[in-house]
């Protein structure tokens, strides 16, 4: 998942196949734990969901989080992902049985493991990995994830056809073996090569299908754990087992059944009859409803989103710095998480979400809460708004200021903008004007600088402080604040190239405390939910950065 | 004849029999006020008890909307309270997902409804009932033009027609609110009234009009559109609920009410989502849009009977 | 009649022009694209790359001239941009019979029931009927239809086990008819709200027609009479609004499909404009403009079978 | 005064009004008509129910347009009339309609049906002056003021009729076309009514198109009658010729069946029709009342007869006449003692 | 040979309610009608005719009222109080009725042989099949020309006098008993007329059929009936045989309709004779006779009371005060 709009984070829609870390509190992780000498079902079948069709199964093309757990079944990336007995998460073997970095650590050498299939037999090589990987890098691809190849060699000038795709960093050796040269040394460079754009790809397959390969059921070949049986659109798919497979003693179960349920009652009333196994949710009515419901197990899940709004720097109001501090501290986050998650979310204070980790320390907490400190130095944020603005001139008059604040068509999120709305015109004075707007609509305006404040999520893409860090670096663009600080741009630098991890970390939290101090977005909240299956499950998986799918699922007892 | 009538009979005064002849005076007409179709018509409705209740509950919401959002106390925007409180002796109707008061809103929102909802109905009553009606009427080339408007304007994604309209007009103002509600909401009733008046038209009382030398204007307004009366009413009597909902589902492109003020369907759809847990927040807005459907419809009802000479008592 | 056929055949045409050429420029010009509908905010390179790929850097004009060549010379209406493969006339040949199944089965439902009430109100005018029937009338339009649905899921699905709550299997019939019901019955609502007012109105307006005093004093049963002489006399408007709902079953229902998780044509109709994905609009108006522009055909013949006064006019 | 000096007020030339039945059928309701209307006149139209009255008087006043042939009224083709002038023809030219309940607006009162003319052409007018002519023209036809906040449904039959009347007289036209205006009245009533527009055309020099069954009041209220048969003349005479002696078969069969009002008279020497009733959509290829008519000839069968001036004034549509009244007569008469 | 008595009809009082009041329409009607026999119906516009033949089917709007001591009695049965399923066969197959306005009365969406088939088959056991060749029959009888393509037509297809024959014949289905035929010729020629006349009287004589013959031509009555009754603002005023009220009626009402007739001979465009003044407002309560103030006989007791019956004959009755032997001999005025 990357960036998305209202839905990812805003805790209105939830799912299983969104990425999420076991908090630390998560001692129900290991209720789903396997227990040896119990009797398995005879048949096994695993009854999960989607929120969305996925818009393409094409691993590189596609980009949604709807399709992660689709093709995380169907294809074998070079490691995976999987999650330890304490709910953090460990690189596991797939399909490199081995891999080598160089002493300079610019150079990653991989081992394919021997008698590797795809789904038709024919054996899987490094060329197709490196195929794949070159695929995603292709501008005639059109990949939108592809910039998270941004660390291998040359990507930037492939990416922008300036360089053919044979300069990329990467290279098949030969049918064993994959070298990927980076442009410099990457600390969470490891972390990327689960994700479905470093996916292996058959070239003729993909040649033969043209535009609509991963569009259909039949149009894809894999090479995982299972084959992709049947897609209706918006309906449901169906994953069978491989028996192709290479680790097919461990694929746990038969038959995985994936219903897309957009809407969230028929989610939850699916659940309460039991046709699907596993549901997760932030709201916390559901969560009361489903604590007391019999024979159910359930787990906290940290999600690595946070809500925020961004700011326009570019705006003259917004320009001022005193002003940005006063609207990032004035904001009542205890409040809100009272109002609209009974007090069971998190908080943020901070930016990068509490579930991402630096090395084998949990970021967060080693970083502590940014925010804080801008506030404690400025105790009074409606004498800093007014400060603000009679450096520009503005007069003393806080009430009459109009701020514009833009977010995304939806109840709850209009709903978030009035606590807002409210919050600020109680501690401020001020008046914020609401508006709302399609996505399409409200993205353009974000990109075109055309906005104040504009109420967003981000959700980070892999386990690492970077994730959500780099985003604003000079060069990122993804998201448009407007906003360049050299000091900035060399701290994300420097910590990504860092040997060291804990050094990392340092600078990693120098630069969270830059960006907050500059009042550069507003954090909101945290993504937080609650995981609940049905207790005949077995090895759910709690933690979202996993890519092991649902290989490990079995169930005991199923009625 | 009885032999009692025969006694009378033959007692009666002879002076009673002589000539008179006719009287044609007496035997005018004793001038009774001349009841107009209006005064009768009302007359009627007013005799109907269902319309009667129907107008006492319209009254009873214009009034409400009016002094509602004041009897509380409690200010619409602010929060009063802790969110999602079910009906109590302090919070009536509860109070909203920020802690608001739902009574408060709901009269304040009321407001905007209600006027939307009436005035769009009239607006597309209006033209789609005179579009519909000419159309059918004028027949020929006037009409195949005027269908294909019709079907152009209805085959057009209403969605993308309302983003452009907004674009266009730079403005969200409740005038493009109510512009990008009746683009095409008369469509519906134009092709029903045009569906009438076409079978219409071919009866005698259309044609001696137009021998009277009625002009197609007048007998499109004051024949062909009274006689399909029925529909129309009808059709407003959807068209306002259907306004209600309809603005709360531009507010998703950014269209409707403007927070923190609200509306029945902006309410409705925010507590669609967690109806399950707080069925108040959302049985309330959809009860008063009910209720005013319902005034509506016994309103229609009533003034259909009122309006239908057949059914004058 | 075929001369009327041909005739209105030529103006579709004409119509249906003007109705791909207005959707193209208005797509065009409403604000956000298919990239800014992307789901988040990308690099520019990435941007760039996207645009190149789909020809959205050349002007306007040139678009539309490509677009109208592909469907004029291949009958290509090209690919989905929100999802990249799934071939626009494809998708819908395959969706809209799933929705036409759903929407069928709920039309059907509507009709009949709405009809019936309605005539019941008619005939009950000012009793007690009368007024139960409007109240469910108010009912089927104020509840949402996503609250319908909702409601039923809990009732029949959760609480009941009757139909499962979502969901569908082939094209639901026989032993899997069962995933159609619940969604056929949520929508069908508010058609029997609106066949109920309409009927009953214009009932009553026909049962004071002289011709009911000939049935009547023919002896006609009351039953026959409504059957036969009320019933077509009181049509027009209900054909009137079958030729929408026709075109409304096969192009499915957007919330329904959604909840019910139904593989039907509705969800891309506000899903391809909210992703501004610009060759499934085209597609999905096509496809709608074709149905809506056959059913008003099919209601103006419709009308002269139904009254014969009413001569189609050429 | 002589045909010649009179003005032309109306004047049909080959009239034809055709209708489209199912598929390509066409039903000839009205096939080369030509007559004039002199103004201050009364034309009598009678014939048999179905032969076309009613869709002749309307394509005189323009309701439908003509398939064939031209309408001329003062001297102007109606279907041609400029759209200006169009009110002031409608002004000039009314009807009363055959059928009195459909032709009324069953949402509108009686009061507003009848003012509704009055209000077009007489906008100077008052709203009350509006409401004292519509109780005046209620009075003139026998009704009083109460009616006038009446519905169409809660009158009888004839005082349906009389609506339609006064509606057409509001307008104070010049020519009216009278579609069987009386029939559902009582005689009594008839009469006032006869008696009205009688007195009209004298006082205004009213021109009337009388469509009537009533063989009687047609007389009575006639100057000159045309006979139509299946949709064309038969026959067109001055009043008293036509009845004194009537030239065409089916005008002497018509003329025959009058009923009297006197049960002493007996109807059993009447001229019956007999034989296939042809229809206006497969209508016999010579004479169109060949098929019932018991003088008919080999010529009557194949040759369809122009109507000729065989007397003064007196025009007959009929073979038998192309050697002269005399002979027509003669023949008909051993015919007739055939039968006997 | 004694005829038996088909209908009888009773002191039958019928009221509208209107806004302004109650209209009384018929009041206090008593007639009989017997089998095989023509009664014809006459009297002015609105004074009741058709209201009371609609009551005798049961078919009156919803807005009428018969008044309680009412009664319609049909070979013995009171009508007034018949079950439901009495009441269908009742309907077409006992009474039926041809309607005085043919263009309203026709379905207009129904081919007009279906709306015949559609008598017979719900009171004959005959297929659709026979049934339409049924209608063709009748659609004959009445003398449509060319029935085989007629039945296919709509009602606004045909001319005025078609469709009322199309009334006529749909009436004729199920060879009723008796026949309500309210003014079933006003739109017809003469020749058909004569024809329609013979007909009706065909099954007059050969079925034993009644008819009641609503009209205001006088010479069909004279042709046609054989007993006339003249009503007049809802009441009868008199009644008997054609040549009793052609020949020596006794009241001035009767005269005034006899003396309005136009006839064959009268003069150019010579005023007719008609009535002065207005039928009487039936809004009101009519004290005396409803005649009174139009009549030129009229005495000032007819102002006061209801005249008596006076009986003639045994077919003859009339209600006039000039029957009172107080009241000055008059002359018949013609
Ligand atoms: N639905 C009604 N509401 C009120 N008054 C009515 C209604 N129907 C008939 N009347 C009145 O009742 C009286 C009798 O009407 P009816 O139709 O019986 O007259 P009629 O004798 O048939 O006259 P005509 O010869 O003109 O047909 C009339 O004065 C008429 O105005
Ligand atoms: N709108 C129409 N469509 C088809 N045929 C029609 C139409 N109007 C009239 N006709 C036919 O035209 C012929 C003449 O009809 P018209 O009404 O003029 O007769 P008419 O002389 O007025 O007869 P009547 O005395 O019975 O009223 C009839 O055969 C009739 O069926
Ligand atoms: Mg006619
Ligand atoms: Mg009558």
């Amino acid at each position: 998942g990357g960036a998305s709009k209202n839905d990812s984070a805003s805790g209105t829609v939830t799912s299983t196949a969104k990425n999420s870390l076991v908090s630390s509190s998560a001692s129900a992780g290991n209720a789903s734990a396997s227990v040896e000498g119990e009797e398995k079902d005879a048949e096994q079948y695993i009854n999960a969901f989607v929120n969305a069709d996925p818009a393409s199964i094409d691993a590189q093309k596609g980009s949604d989080i709807y399709g992660n757990v689709i093709v995380n079944g169907i294809y074998e990336p070079l490691l995976r992902l999987s999650e330890k007995p304490d709910g953090m998460t460990e690189l596991i073997p797939a399909g490199a049985s081995e891999y080598k970095v160089s002493d300079d650590k610019t150079v990653y050498t991989f081992t394919i493991r021997d008698g590797m299939t795809w789904e038709d037999g024919q054996a899987l090589t490094a060329k197709d990995y490196e195929y794949g990987i070159k695929r995603a890098a292709d501008p005639n691809t059109a990949a939108e994830q592809g910039f998270l190849l941004a660390p291998i060699k040359n990507f930037s000038k492939v990416n922008s056809g300036k360089a053919g795709v044979d300069e990329l960093g990467v290279k098949a050796i030969d049918d064993k073996t994959l070298e990927i040269t980076l442009e410099a040394p990457t600390s969470y460079f490891m972390k990327l090569l689960p994700f479905r754009i470093m996916f292996p790809q058959r070239k003729d397959i993909v040649e033969q299908y043209g535009e609509t390969f991963g569009a259909e059921a039949d149009t894809v070949m894999g090479c995982g754990p299972y084959k992709l049986t049947e897609w209706n659109h918006n309906s449901n798919l169906t994953l069978e087992k491989s028996d192709t497979y290479w680790d097919k003693e461990n694929v746990m179960n038969d038959t995985v059944n994936i219903r897309v349920m957009s809407d969230v009652n028929t989610v939850m009333n699916a659940f309460q009859t039991g046709e699907i196994d596993v549901v997760s949710t932030s709201l916390e009515e559901w969560r009361e409803k489903f604590n007391n419901r019999e024979n159910t197990k359930s787990a906290k899940i940290l999600l690595p989103s946070v809500d925020y709004m961004t700011i326009n720097h570019k705006d003259k109001l917004l320009s001022n710095k005193k002003i940005r501090q006063a609207l990032l501290i004035a904001l009542d986050r205890k409040g809100f998480n009272e109002t609209f998650f009974k007090g069971k979310n998190i908080e943020a204070l901070h930016w990068v979400p509490g579930c991402i980790s630096c090395g084998d320390v949990n970021y967060r907490e080693f970083a502590g809460e940014p925010v804080k400190k801008v506030a404690e130095a400025n105790p009074d944020p409606k004498k800093l708004f007014i400060e603000g603005m009679k450096e520009l001139g503005l007069g003393e008059d806080p009430s009459k200021v109009e701020i514009n604040f833009i977010c995304v068509s939806n109840p709850r999120l209009k709903s978030f903008g009035e606590y807002i709305q409210e919050c600020y015109s109680k501690v401020l004075g001020i008046n914020l004007k609401i508006e709302q707007m399609e996505w399409p609509i409200l993205s353009g305006k974000v990109n075109k600088g055309d906005y104040q404040l504009a109420y967003l999520a981000w959700t980070a893409d892999y386990d690492d402080p970077s994730a959500m860090l780099a985003l604003f670096t000079s060069n990122a663009e993804a998201v448009n604040t407007g906003w360049k600080n050299e000091k900035y741009d060399n701290l994300i630098k420097d910590a990504s190239e860092a040997s060291d991890m804990s050094k990392a970390a340092e600078l990693y939290k120098e630069a969270e405390e830059l960006l907050m101090d500059e009042a550069v977005v507003i954090p909101i909240i945290n993504g937080e939910s609650t995981m609940y299956w049905n207790d005949y499950m077995r090895n759910v998986t709690l933690n979202q950065f996993t890519s092991t799918g649902y290989k490990p699922r079995y169930t005991v007892g199923r009625p | 004849m009885d032999s009692r009538d025969k006694v009378r009979y033959e007692e009666i005064d002879s002076s009673k029999f002589k000539l008179i002849g006719a009287d044609n005076k007496s035997s005018e007409f004793i001038a009774r006020p001349v009841v107009t179709y209006w005064s009768d018509a009302w007359r009627r409705f007013r005799a109907n008890k269902a319309a009667m209740v129907a107008f006492v509950i319209l009254i009873l919401l214009t009034v409400m909307v009016i002094i509602g959002p004041i009897i509380s106390g409690y200010s619409f925007k602010e929060a009063v309270g802790e969110p999602n409180q079910f009906p109590s002796a302090k919070f009536w109707f509860g109070t909203d997902e920020i802690g608001r008061d739902l009574f408060t809103r709901l009269w304040k929102g009321g407001r905007i409804s209600i006027f939307i909802g009436i005035v769009g109905a009239l607006i597309s009553t209006v033209i789609g009932s005179i579009y519909g009606a000419v159309s059918a009427y004028a027949g020929g080339k006037v009409d195949v033009v005027m269908m294909r408007i019709v079907e152009i304007l209805s085959s057009i994604p209403y969605l993308l027609l309302v983003i452009v309209l907004r674009l266009v007009l730079k403005s969200n103002g409740l005038g493009t609110l109510i512009l990008a509600m009746t683009i095409t909401g008369w469509c519906g009733l134009a092709r029903l009234v045009r569906g009438q008046i076409l079978s219409l038209k071919r009866k005698d009382f259309i044609m001696a009009a137009d021998v009277l030398g009625v002009s197609k204007s007048d007998i499109v307004v004051r024949h062909l559109i009274p006689n399909t009366i029925n529909v129309i009413l009808v059709s407003i009597s959807f068209d306002i609920p259907g306004y209600i909902f309809g603005e709360a589902f531009l507010s998703y492109l950014g269209l409707g009410v403007q927070a923190p003020n609200t509306s029945w369907g902006a309410m409705a759809a925010s507590a669609q989502q967690v109806f399950q847990f707080y069925p108040y927040q959302l049985i309330f807005p959809a009860l008063l849009i009910g209720l005013t459907m319902l005034a509506f419809t016994l309103l229609g009802d009533g003034l259909r009977d009122a309006l239908d000479p057949n059914l004058r008592q | 009649m075929l001369k009327f056929i041909v005739k209105r055949f030529l103006y579709m045409v004409l119509t249906l022009f003007i109705i791909i050429t207005a959707t193209f420029f208005l797509m065009h010009g409403a604000e956000g694209d298919p990239l800014s509908a992307a789901g988040k905010t990308l690099p520019k390179q990435t941007l760039e790359n996207y645009r190149v790929k789909y020809g959205l850097d050349k002007p306007v004009i040139e678009q539309y001239a490509i677009f109208m060549k592909n469907i004029l010379t291949k009958g290509d209406f090209g690919s989905s941009y929100k999802y990249p493969g799934r071939e626009v006339g494809k998708t819908i040949a395959k969706t809209a019979p799933v929705s036409g199944r759903v929407g069928a089965q709920a039309m059907l439902v509507g009709i009949l029931i709405g009809i019936i009430l309605g005539i019941t109100a008619a005939l009950n005018r000012g009793k007690w009927p009368d007024y139960v029937i409007s109240i469910i009338a108010i009912l089927g339009i104020t509840i949402p239809v996503f609250i319908m649905g909702s409601l039923l899921q809990l009732f029949f699905a959760v609480e009941l086990k009757w139909f499962p709550t979502s969901g569908w299997k082939h094209m639901g019939f026989g032993k899997d008819f069962k995933y159609s019901v619940l969604p056929a019955l949520a929508m069908c609502f508010g058609s029997i709200a609106t066949y109920a007012r309409y009927m009953r109105s214009n009932v009553l307006e026909v049962l004071s027609e002289d011709y009911i005093l000939t049935a009547r004093a023919k002896g006609v049963s009351k039953f026959n009479i409504i059957r036969k002489h009320v019933f077509r006399n009181a049509a027009l408007p209900i054909i009137t609004i079958i030729g929408p709902q026709i075109v409304g079953i096969f192009t499915g229902s957007f919330i329904i499909e959604g909840m019910f998780s139904i593989p039907g044509l509705g969800k891309y109709f506000v899903d391809s404009i909210t992703a501004r994905d610009y060759p499934m609009i085209i597609g999905t108006t096509i496809f709608y403009a074709v149905l809506f522009l056959v059913s008003q055909l099919m209601v103006d013949i419709l009308y002269g079978v139904a009254d014969p006064r009413i001569k189609l006019e050429d | 005064m002589s045909n010649e000096e009179r003005e032309v007020l109306v004047e049909l030339q080959n009239l034809d009004e055709f209708f489209k039945i199912g598929k390509n059928k066409i039903l000839k309701a009205v096939e080369k008509v030509s007559f004039k209307i002199y103004r201050g006149e009364t034309f009598g139209l009678v014939g048999e129910s179905g032969c076309g009255k009613t869709t002749c008087g309307r394509t005189i006043i323009n309701l439908y347009k003509a398939t064939g042939g031209k309408v001329i009224f003062e001297g102007e083709d109606v279907s041609k009339i400029d759209k200006k002038d169009i009110k002031s023809f409608k002004k000039k030219a009314q009807m009363i309609f055959q059928d009195p309940y459909s032709s009324l607006d069953p949402k509108m009162t009686i009061g507003e049906i009848i003012a509704e003319g009055i209000r077009v052409h007489f906008s100077e007018l008052s709203e009350g002056e509006i409401q004292e002519r519509v109780s005046e023209l209620l009075k003139t036809v026998g009704l009083n003021a109460e009616h006038g906040a009446r519905f169409p449904h809660e009158l009888s039959g004839g005082q349906r009729q009389r609506i339609g009347i006064a509606r057409a007289l509001g307008v104070e036209p010049s020519f009216i076309v009278c579609d069987e205006p009386i029939s559902a009245l009582d005689v009594s009533i008839q009469a006032q009514v006869v008696n009205l527009l009688i007195e009209l055309q004298k006082s205004k020099a009213l021109t009337y198109l009388f469509i009537s069954h009533d063989l009687s009041m047609v007389k009575h209220i006639s100057d000159r009658i045309g006979v139509m048969y299946l949709g064309s003349m038969v026959e067109i005479s001055p009043k008293d010729k036509l009845y004194d002696r009537p030239l065409h078969p089916y005008t002497r069969a018509l003329i025959s069946a009058i009923p009297i009002p006197n049960p002493a008279v007996s109807s059993k020497d009447r001229v019956k029709l007999e034989g296939e009733i042809p229809s206006p959509i497969h209508a016999p290829e010579g004479c169109k009342f060949s098929t019932r008519c018991r003088y008919c000839g080999d010529k009557c069968k194949t040759c369809r007869p122009e109507l000729k001036e065989v007397d003064k004034d007196h025009f007959v549509a009929c073979h038998l006449y192309d050697e002269g009244i005399e002979a027509a007569i003669r023949s008909m008469e051993s015919i007739d003692r055939q039968f006997k | 040979m004694k005829k038996e008595k088909v209908l009888d009809v009773n002191n039958l009082n019928i009221s509208f309610n209107t806004y302004a009041g109650e209209v009384k329409a018929v009041r206090g009607v008593s007639f009989e009608v017997y089998e095989g026999e023509s009664l014809a119906l006459v009297g002015e516009s609105g004074c009741g005719k058709t209201v009371t033949s609609k009551a005798i089917l049961q078919i009156l709007p919803s807005t009428a009222v018969v008044k309680k001591d009412s009664s319609i009695n049909y070979c013995g049965e009171e009508v007034l109080t018949m079950n439901r399923e009495r009441m269908k066969q009742y309907k077409g197959s006992d009474v039926a009725m041809i309607f005085q306005d043919p263009m309203t009365s026709l379905n207009p969406t129904m081919k007009i042989g279906k709306q015949i088939m559609e008598s017979i088959l719900l009171h004959t056991k005959m297929s659709k099949e026979e049934a339409k060749q049924e209608a063709i029959r009748l659609l004959k009888t009445v003398n449509i020309p060319n029935a085989e393509e007629r039945v296919n037509q709509f009602p606004h297809e045909l001319s005025g006098g078609m469709r009322q024959r199309v009334m006529i014949a749909i009436a004729l289905a199920c060879n009723p008993k008796v026949i309500l035929a309210d003014e079933p010729t006003t739109a017809l020629d003469v020749t058909i007329q004569a024809q329609i006349l013979d007909l009706l009287r065909e099954l007059r004589d050969k079925r034993n059929t009644a008819v009641v013959l609503v009209t205001h031509d006088l010479g069909v009555v004279a042709d046609f009936a054989d007993r006339i009754q003249v009503m007049y603002a809802g009441e009868i005023m008199e009644t008997g045989t054609v040549e009793e009220i052609f020949n020596d009626a006794h009241h001035p009402y009767t005269w005034a309709l006899l003396m309005s007739v136009p006839r064959l001979d009268t003069g150019n465009k010579e005023e007719l004779y008609s009535l002065g003044g207005t039928p009487p407002d039936l809004l009101m309560e009519i004290k005396g006779c409803p005649f009174a103030a139009r009549c030129d006989y009229a005495m000032q007791i007819c102002t006061e009371a209801k005249p008596p019956c006076s009986e003639y004959s045994d077919k003859h009755k009339c209600r006039c005060w000039l029957a009172h032997p107080k009241a000055p001999k008059v002359e018949r005025p013609y």
